[in-house]
């Protein structure tokens, strides 16, 4: 059966989320040379619809990212148990459906400590594109991991907009941007889809550092990318396709933490001359904590709060 | 300009705009044969999605249902002289008051639901919509830049509400989802060739408010007084009809019916409400509005195009991957375009052929 | 830093903000002038700002991006003329298919181009429009106040904020001064009666909104080519509807225009700035009423202190000689 | 005689001063002739196979009901229609007039009967536009001005070039429209009803132009509906009917009754009067009312006096006296700042907009001044308008359900009793003739139970036959018992229907007189005397030409 992939609604070129579940597929393709289907959404009402189709086809399995498809999916699901189904960031409790949640609060716990690290004017920069529970999931984690680092650090935190259009807002993100540096910031950590170049681009342009999210975007601005928060929703599809075209599909709940290299913070040439030997083991020191639980990056997600701001 | 007769009525409701249909599918052809697609597979492909089976009914009707709803809220504003681009906003709101009282009742019966959810849009919508029209009537703020500023502050009074109040935790901004007890039920339960479909009982809402429109319009005083004051404000100031009463009552007959949108869309397919729900079906509605020249049988065609428009195109991505939502979008635009915009192309063509079948000799012409 | 330079900065902030926002603006103006509503300034931004970044990223030159953005939006302008001018169609109507049309097209070409979603790569310091130093903003800089103000404020904007600054001067010059400005007030306002002077309504309708298109095409390129350095899915985030707002709040006149869309700019930079603050008394308040600010503080100003705004009479109304 | 419009726009002196005499080279003494023009607006066939010609340096009068061509045929002369078919020729040449700026290049002007002017520009910009002779506004405004001082010289056309259009009074602003063609260099200059909203004394000074014009060596072609300014000016007369000439006459070889019996196929009775009227109880007080315009300056001054049952009160008085803010007034339309209204013994309490229908409900009923502007919603269909005022009525329909049936019967019987043609209550108000257009306005606010009837202006633009019409149902309404308050500019009409006149000036009632008054004594008053107190007080300061400036 050939897998297929629907998008959630901000469509499958976000630059984040979507983008990667695409890149993953992708990888697939090229791996084994064999296509895959995919399809993005118009509204809301089509995705059962979406599902349906799919599994009447034959596809298998069909991969689903974003929190928004579980009730869909657990309707059709049951119609369809010899078809199997895959879940980001929801957990659907079914025997052909695989869950799949990231711990983004992880990753965001070491950029923010490098960030805090890397630090000389001891204020820090979040900007994102709304509030909305991820998001602030990604800003609480790397407020906690920056006041690991460095316990008098300030961390100044921005809302593009109020809805789904400020992920392609980037004038408004680089306005935002230019604030931070302005008021002292000198790492920036964009968290806001196609929007965060905008940010990252002020601070490439003010010659500070910016932290780039979900795929490693190290390349985009060589010399100030401090880091990328990578979540591996790529790795998520491309295990659901895999495994099924190995024969080996699970159902069940995965969560993909820093453990289970879910998310990283992400070291490449491009920033290597920016991470000094000291910070490298601070962070190395907080890896090997947060792998035994000996820190516990607290979730947004699990209480709408944040312990720290 | 000759000596002419009047086009025969039926050119002109439907010959014309099966015309001005059928130019864009040509040229929304090109673009689907620019990415290799065959365009005549495409547009059946696009037909048959929409109409071809009980479950393409469904979800056309079910578009169609909310583009009703913001339609003829764009329409009974602009009847009396008020372009209402809150749409929009006014859903959003209305989703909230919506959502509320379904998950407050939904443990009892869905009819309960119905009831109270309706109410709540509708009061929610009205109001959203009648502080724009207040402050036109006694500030004489205009009524365009109010009704962007009210969509723009109801995006940042919905994102706080569904990030911080009502919403449950989670990845998502949010509210709970309504309990089987309360769910609206389905159009399929009771015709099973709708199968899948969304369509639910608030279709039947949408028709009670077409015909409301039009009874309101043309066959109540109010109706009588709110097309005076559009018309000609000058002679309702002389036939003693009050503007500011008028302005203030129909902004909310019009927020009213837009926030109906979230019973179907909300209430009856998504069962919570999520950040963004209305999707840019406000602004849909003002093509809706404009192309059924604000008359609700006009109304009730529109919207059944862009339904078919919707469901049709989420078809025609699923069968050829190639023909990506995003174009799926420009074959809209090309059908506002040609069927709204333009809806007079064929006209003179049409004119010169009418009047030469009917055998009067053509006088010389400009 | 002292509060004297954070306003400064905050300033610089509402300028940039401000601008694509004037532009828009003064391009409906044209528009509206003439008589042609225009709620398409959305649409011919968006297509403008793809189509600079797009070019200036396949040909590295920022300029050659200007050109195409205003060709672009020149040309969705003169869709909008043949729907509303020549077959006499509703201008609301053409103005929402544009909008959608910008929409769709941007990221269906831009994904066929680029293969990266409709975005378009980020662009290189040639491909964009670089901040001017205005001649001896550095060693002005040091005198206080004026200095810090000439150099900080004035000083070191990309060449379109330039261009848009000096077109609000010369919008009102020609408006006010000129033949075609005589002729643009009277054809919004009396289209017969322009007619009756011999004039072609047609053709100044025509040229108003090849202005406009101009126009939108600069803030089109602004966005992705000068304020920012590449293109976004929906990247004018509702700018074009801000700007429709804002000609009607300056009742269609170039320079309050300019008040309007700064009072504008000056709101949002606060608006940045404000987002977690504490307030004396009130303590922290949603983040999202800041965001909220802007948008209240105009529905404020309007209801409590513009007076009403009359739009050119013939706006809207095609211009019909015989029944 | 053909130039190219900057040559006009640079040179308006030379261009505007030229005599006849020297351009006749093509040796025609017709400035203008017309042969076998037609032209169809759709199904309607405005002008058939039209022969007409005017004399150069001559007046030529139009006449004929409304509806039946003469602003069409017009029209195509100054190029704003194409004939459908038809040869032109100018000076005796024959050619095509392509559009208005050409029309102008071969020396037509025109003054349309609605004005072509831009509300909100000065005077000046006005008469530039289109003849602006240059990019910058600035030496155009010059040029213009100072040609403006010639002109307001040499033909007594005097109107402010800084004031802006909409702050003029209608007279001022037909000067306006005169001036712009003059400006342009017009030697044949086509006035399309210019008295239809002039007072006498405006038409008088009007007509004492076209004389200094034709003097000058200019043909004027003059439509108008008052037989009476046929016959004081024109040299010779078209009578149109139906899209057709009738006949084309010399002045001098006819007289009204035949001009009005060629016009409308009848005889027409054109002194509707008159039996006096039999005031008794007084319906209509107004006691001490004062208001103020938007802008806040006083329109009306403590104005007092009463209309009776059974009687006619004309109202007369130079346009912008105050009148029209005291029909507003009284209607209910505005507030007033001081005073009282009592209508049947009840006092009129405002509140609003909703007052207008307070007052209608005390039994007032209002015909306003502008049927187009405020009587009429021009796209609805006739039994729309029928009901304008009225619709809330219980016979409509009961609570808030309008009964079409109702209100089309009702229609079907006015349209048959008031001759409205066509008669059919489906048609779309704007296709309505002006005359027709009135009469609906009339039918509405006379079929009714009523006390008292306040009529603006009844029978302005309207042709002859209609006018006996309006004139017989106001007077019928009176002989019936009912009140009527008559406000018109047009002396002679207050004159014949008045039973009183009370004059209006400067927004005070100057004094009460009786249609038989002499002209001395109207004339005198109007310009704020009162004949009855002293005729020869200081009237520095009340020089109608200088007040109406400011309105
Ligand atoms: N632009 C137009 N389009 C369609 N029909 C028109 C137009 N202008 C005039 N008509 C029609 O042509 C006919 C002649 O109109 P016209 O205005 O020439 O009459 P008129 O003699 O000037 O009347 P009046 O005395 O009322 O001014 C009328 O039936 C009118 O309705
Ligand atoms: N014809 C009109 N068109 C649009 N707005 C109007 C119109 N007439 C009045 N308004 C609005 O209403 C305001 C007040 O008008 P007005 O005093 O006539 O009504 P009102 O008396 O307050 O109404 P009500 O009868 O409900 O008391 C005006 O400032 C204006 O904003
Ligand atoms: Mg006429
Ligand atoms: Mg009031």
């Amino acid at each position: 059966a050939e897998p297929a992939l629907i998008y959630d609604a901000a469509g499958k070129n976000d630059k984040s989320f979507n983008e990667m579940a695409w890149n993953g597929a992708e990888m697939y393709a090229a791996a084994n040379n064999l296509p895959y289907s995919d399809l993005e959404i118009q509204t809301d009402a089509q995705r059962e619809q979406a599902l349906r189709r799919f599994a009447r086809s034959g596809a298998s399995p069909i991969v689903v990212p974003g929190f928004t498809w579980a009730e869909p999916v657990s309707v059709v699901a049951q119609e369809f148990p010899d078809t199997n189904f895959a879940i980001i960031d929801a957990v659907v409790d079914l025997p052909n459906v695989r869950s799949v949640l990231f711990k983004e609060q992880e990753g965001s716990y070491l950029v923010g400590a490098l960030a805090a690290l890397k630090s000389e004017t001891g204020t820090i920069g979040f900007v994102t594109a709304f509030d909305f529970p991820l998001l602030q999931a990604f800003g609480c984690g790397y407020v906690q991991g920056a006041k690991a680092a460095n316990a008098d650090i300030e961390v100044l935190q921005n809302f593009i907009g109020t809805g789904f259009e400020a992920f392609g807002d980037i004038n408004t993100a680089g306005e935002i941007g230019r604030s931070q540096v302005e008021r002292g910031a000198d790492v920036i950590f964009a968290a806001a889809g196609g929007a965060g170049e905008g940010a990252l681009q002020a601070a490439a342009d003010a010659g500070v550092y910016g932290i780039g999210v979900d795929s490693n975007q190290n390349y985009l601005f060589p010399g100030n990318m401090l880091t990328s928060m990578v979540k591996r929703v790529d790795i998520a599809v491309l295990n659901a396709f895999q495994d099924e075209l190995d024969g080996n599909f699970t159902a069940g709940v995965q969560v993909l933490g820093l453990a289970e290299g879910g998310v990283s913070a992400a070291m490449d040439e491009y920033n290597a001359p920016l991470i000094t030997a000291e910070m490298q083991a601070v962070l190395d020191d907080f890896i090997a904590k947060i792998n035994s639980g000996e820190i516990v990056v607290h979730d947004y997600r699990s209480d709408n709060s944040c312990p720290v701001s | 300009m000759s000596t002419h007769k009047p086009l025969p009525r039926w050119v002109d409701i439907a010959l014309m705009p099966a015309l001005n249909v059928a130019l864009a599918f040509v040229v929304g052809g090109l673009a689907v044969a620019a990415v290799g697609e065959d365009p005549f597979r495409a547009m059946q492909v696009l037909i048959f999605g929409a109409f071809g089976y009980g479950e393409g009914w469904g979800f056309t009707l079910h578009f169609a249902t909310s583009f009703v709803f913001t339609g003829l809220a764009v329409a009974v504003a602009y009847h009396a002289g008020l372009f209402n681009i809150g749409g929009e906003g006014q859903a959003y709101v209305a989703g909230l008051g919506a959502i509320m009282v379904a998950l407050w009742l939904d443990q009892t019966h869905w009819v309960f639901v119905l009831v109270g959810s309706t109410f709540a849009a509708m009061t929610f919508g009205a109001i959203w919509a009648m502080i724009p029209g207040y402050l036109q009537a006694k500030r004489g703020s205009h009524i365009v830049i109010t009704t962007i500023m009210f969509n723009f502050i109801a995006s940042a009074f919905m994102s706080y509400m569904l990030a911080q109040v009502i919403t449950r935790p989670g990845a998502n901004a949010e509210t709970e989802t309504i309990a089987e007890t309360g769910r609206l039920p389905l159009m399929s339960d009771f015709l099973p060739v709708f199968t899948f479909s969304p369509l639910n009982i608030t279709f039947f809402i949408g028709i009670l408010s077409l015909i409301f429109v039009y009874v309101l319009i043309w066959h109540t005083k109010l109706g009588y007084q709110i097309r005076t004051l559009g018309a000609n404000p000058e002679a309702a100031r002389y036939a003693g009809i009050s503007a500011v009463a008028i302005i203030i009552i129909v902004m909310a007959i019009s927020g009213a019916l837009a926030g109906l949108m979230a019973v179907n869309e909300a209430v009856g397919v998504q069962k919570r409400l999520g950040v963004g729900y209305v999707q840019g079906f406000g602004f849909v509605g003002i093509a809706v509005a404009f192309m059924g020249r604000a008359h609700p049988i006009g109304i009730a065609l529109a919207a059944l195009l862009f339904g078919a428009l919707y469901q049709g195109g989420q078809e025609l991505a699923f069968v050829m991957p190639s023909v990506s939502s995003d174009l799926v979008v420009v074959i809209q635009a090309l059908v506002i375009l040609f069927t709204g915009a333009m809806s007079e192309m064929f006209k003179p063509v049409l004119l010169r052929l009418f009047n030469r079948a009917s055998g009067e000799p053509e006088t010389v012409g400009d | 830093m002292n509060f004297f330079s954070d306003v400064i900065l905050m300033l610089d902030s509402s300028i940039r903000l401000a601008v694509p926002i004037l532009l828009a603006c003064l391009a409906g103006l044209y528009s509206e002038r003439s008589g042609i509503v225009d709620i398409g300034l959305e649409g011919k931004m968006l297509g403008a700002a793809f189509a600079a970044a797009a070019i200036a990223a396949v040909t590295g030159s920022a300029w050659l991006g200007l050109l195409a953005a205003i060709f672009v939006s020149s040309g969705m302008a003169m869709i909008h003329a043949i729907a509303s001018i020549n077959m006499r169609g509703n201008q609301i109507i053409s103005g929402v298919a544009l909008n959608f049309l910008a929409l769709g097209a941007t990221v269906f070409v831009g994904h066929s181009w680029f293969k990266r979603g409709g975005s378009t790569p980020n662009l290189g310091t040639d491909a964009r429009f670089s901040p001017i130093e205005l001649p001896f903003a550095e060693q002005l800089g040091g005198i206080p106040i004026v200095g810090e103000i000439y150099e900080q404020l004035i000083s070191g904007h990309n060449l379109i904020v330039y261009v848009a600054f000096l077109a609000v001067p010369v919008t009102a010059w020609v408006l006010f001064r000129t033949r075609f400005g005589l002729r643009l007030r009277a054809v919004g306002e009396n289209p017969t009666a322009l007619d009756t002077a011999g004039i072609s309504v047609t053709k100044l309708r025509y040229q108003a909104l090849i202005i406009g298109g101009i126009l939108c095409g600069l803030a089109g390129a602004y966005l992705s080519t000068g304020q920012g350095a590449s293109f976004s899915d929906n990247m004018t985030a509702g700018r074009g509807f801000i700007a429709l707002a804002a000609l009607i709040f300056a009742k269609w006149r170039p320079v309050p225009a300019l008040w309007t869309c700064l009072l504008f700019g000056v709101l949002s930079a606060a608006q940045i700035r404000l987002q977690g603050v504490e307030f004396p008394l009130i303590g922290e308040v949603p983040v999202q009423a800041i965001q909220a600010l802007p948008y209240i503080l105009t529905v404020v100003l309007l209801a409590g202190f513009i007076g009403r705004s009359v739009a050119p009479k013939a706006v809207g109304q095609p211009y019909i000689k015989e029944r | 005689m053909i130039e190219k419009p900057e040559d006009i726009a640079r040179q308006p002196q030379q261009a505007a001063g030229q005599k006849l005499e020297g351009q006749g080279a093509q040796g025609s003494e017709l400035a203008i002739d017309l042969r076998g023009v037609s032209k169809a607006f759709g199904p309607v066939q405005a002008n058939k196979n039209i022969f007409m010609s005017v004399k150069r340096n001559s007046i030529h009068g139009i006449v004929g009901e409304n509806g039946a061509g003469k602003s069409t045929l017009m029209s195509i002369l100054y190029g704003f229609y194409h004939a459908d078919a038809g040869e032109i020729f100018v000076n005796g040449a024959k050619v095509q007039i392509k559009d208005s700026s050409h029309a102008l290049e071969l020396g037509i002007g025109m003054v349309h009967q609605h004005f072509m002017l831009v509300d909100n520009f000065t005077v000046l910009e006005n008469i530039i536009l289109g003849a602006e002779g240059g990019f910058l506004l600035a030496k155009s405004l010059k040029a213009a001005r100072d040609e403006m001082e010639r002109l307001a010289k040499d033909y007594g056309l005097e109107v402010d070039p800084d004031a802006l259009v909409e702050d003029l009074s209608v007279g001022q602003q037909q000067r306006v429209e005169i001036l712009k063609a003059l400006y342009r260099g017009a030697e044949v200059l086509i006035m399309d009803e210019p008295t239809g909203v002039l007072t006498p004394t405006e038409a008088d000074h009007l007509f004492k132009i076209f004389e200094q014009l034709r003097a000058q060596g200019k043909t004027i072609i003059l439509i108008t509906h008052k037989l009476r300014e046929i016959m004081a000016i024109t040299d010779s007369v078209s009578v149109m009917r139906r899209g057709e000439i009738v006949t084309t006459l010399e002045t001098s070889k006819t007289s009204p009754d035949n001009l009005a019996e060629l016009m409308v196929g009848r005889r027409v009775e054109m002194d509707a009067q008159k039996t006096r009227g039999n005031p008794a109880k007084k319906v209509l007080e107004v006691k001490n009312l004062s208001m103020t315009d938007e802008l806040g300056v006083p329109r009306v001054k403590n104005v007092s006096f009463d209309v009776r049952a059974g009687e006619i009160v004309g109202i007369a008085g130079v346009a912008g006296n105050g009148q029209s803010q005291l029909l507003e007034v009284i209607s209910g339309m505005d507030e007033p700042l001081l005073g009282e209204i009592w209508i049947n013994g009840s006092r009129v309490e405002f509140e609003g907009s909703r007052t207008a229908a307070h007052v209608r409900h005390l039994g007032l009923a209002h015909v306003p001044e502008d049927r187009l502007k405020t009587g009429l919603v021009a796209q609805f269909e006739e039994w729309e308008n029928s009901i304008l005022g009225y619709s809330e009525e219980p016979k409509y329909g009961p609570g808030q359900i309008l009964s079409l049936r109702a209100a089309r019967e009702e229609a079907d019987r006015r349209i048959e009793k008031f001759d409205i043609r066509p008669p059919n209550c489906r048609l779309k108000t704007a296709n309505f003739s002006g005359g027709n257009q009135q009469k609906i306005v009339l039918a509405r606010e006379m079929d009714r139970e009523l006390d008292i009837l306040v009529v603006g202006q009844p029978t302005r633009g309207v042709d002859i036959g209609a006018i006996e019409f309006i004139h017989k149902q106001i007077v019928a309404m009176r002989d019936a018992g009912k009140a009527v308050l008559l406000v018109s500019v047009e002396l002679d009409e207050i004159r014949a229907l008045s039973d009183r006149v009370l004059v209006m000036f400067d927004g005070k009632i100057v004094t009460e007189l009786s249609p038989d008054a002499s002209e001395r004594e109207f004339g005198l008053s109007m310009a704020g005397v009162d004949p009855h107190e002293d005729a020869d007080t200081d009237t520095s300061g009340a020089n109608p030409d200088l007040k109406e400036g400011a309105q």
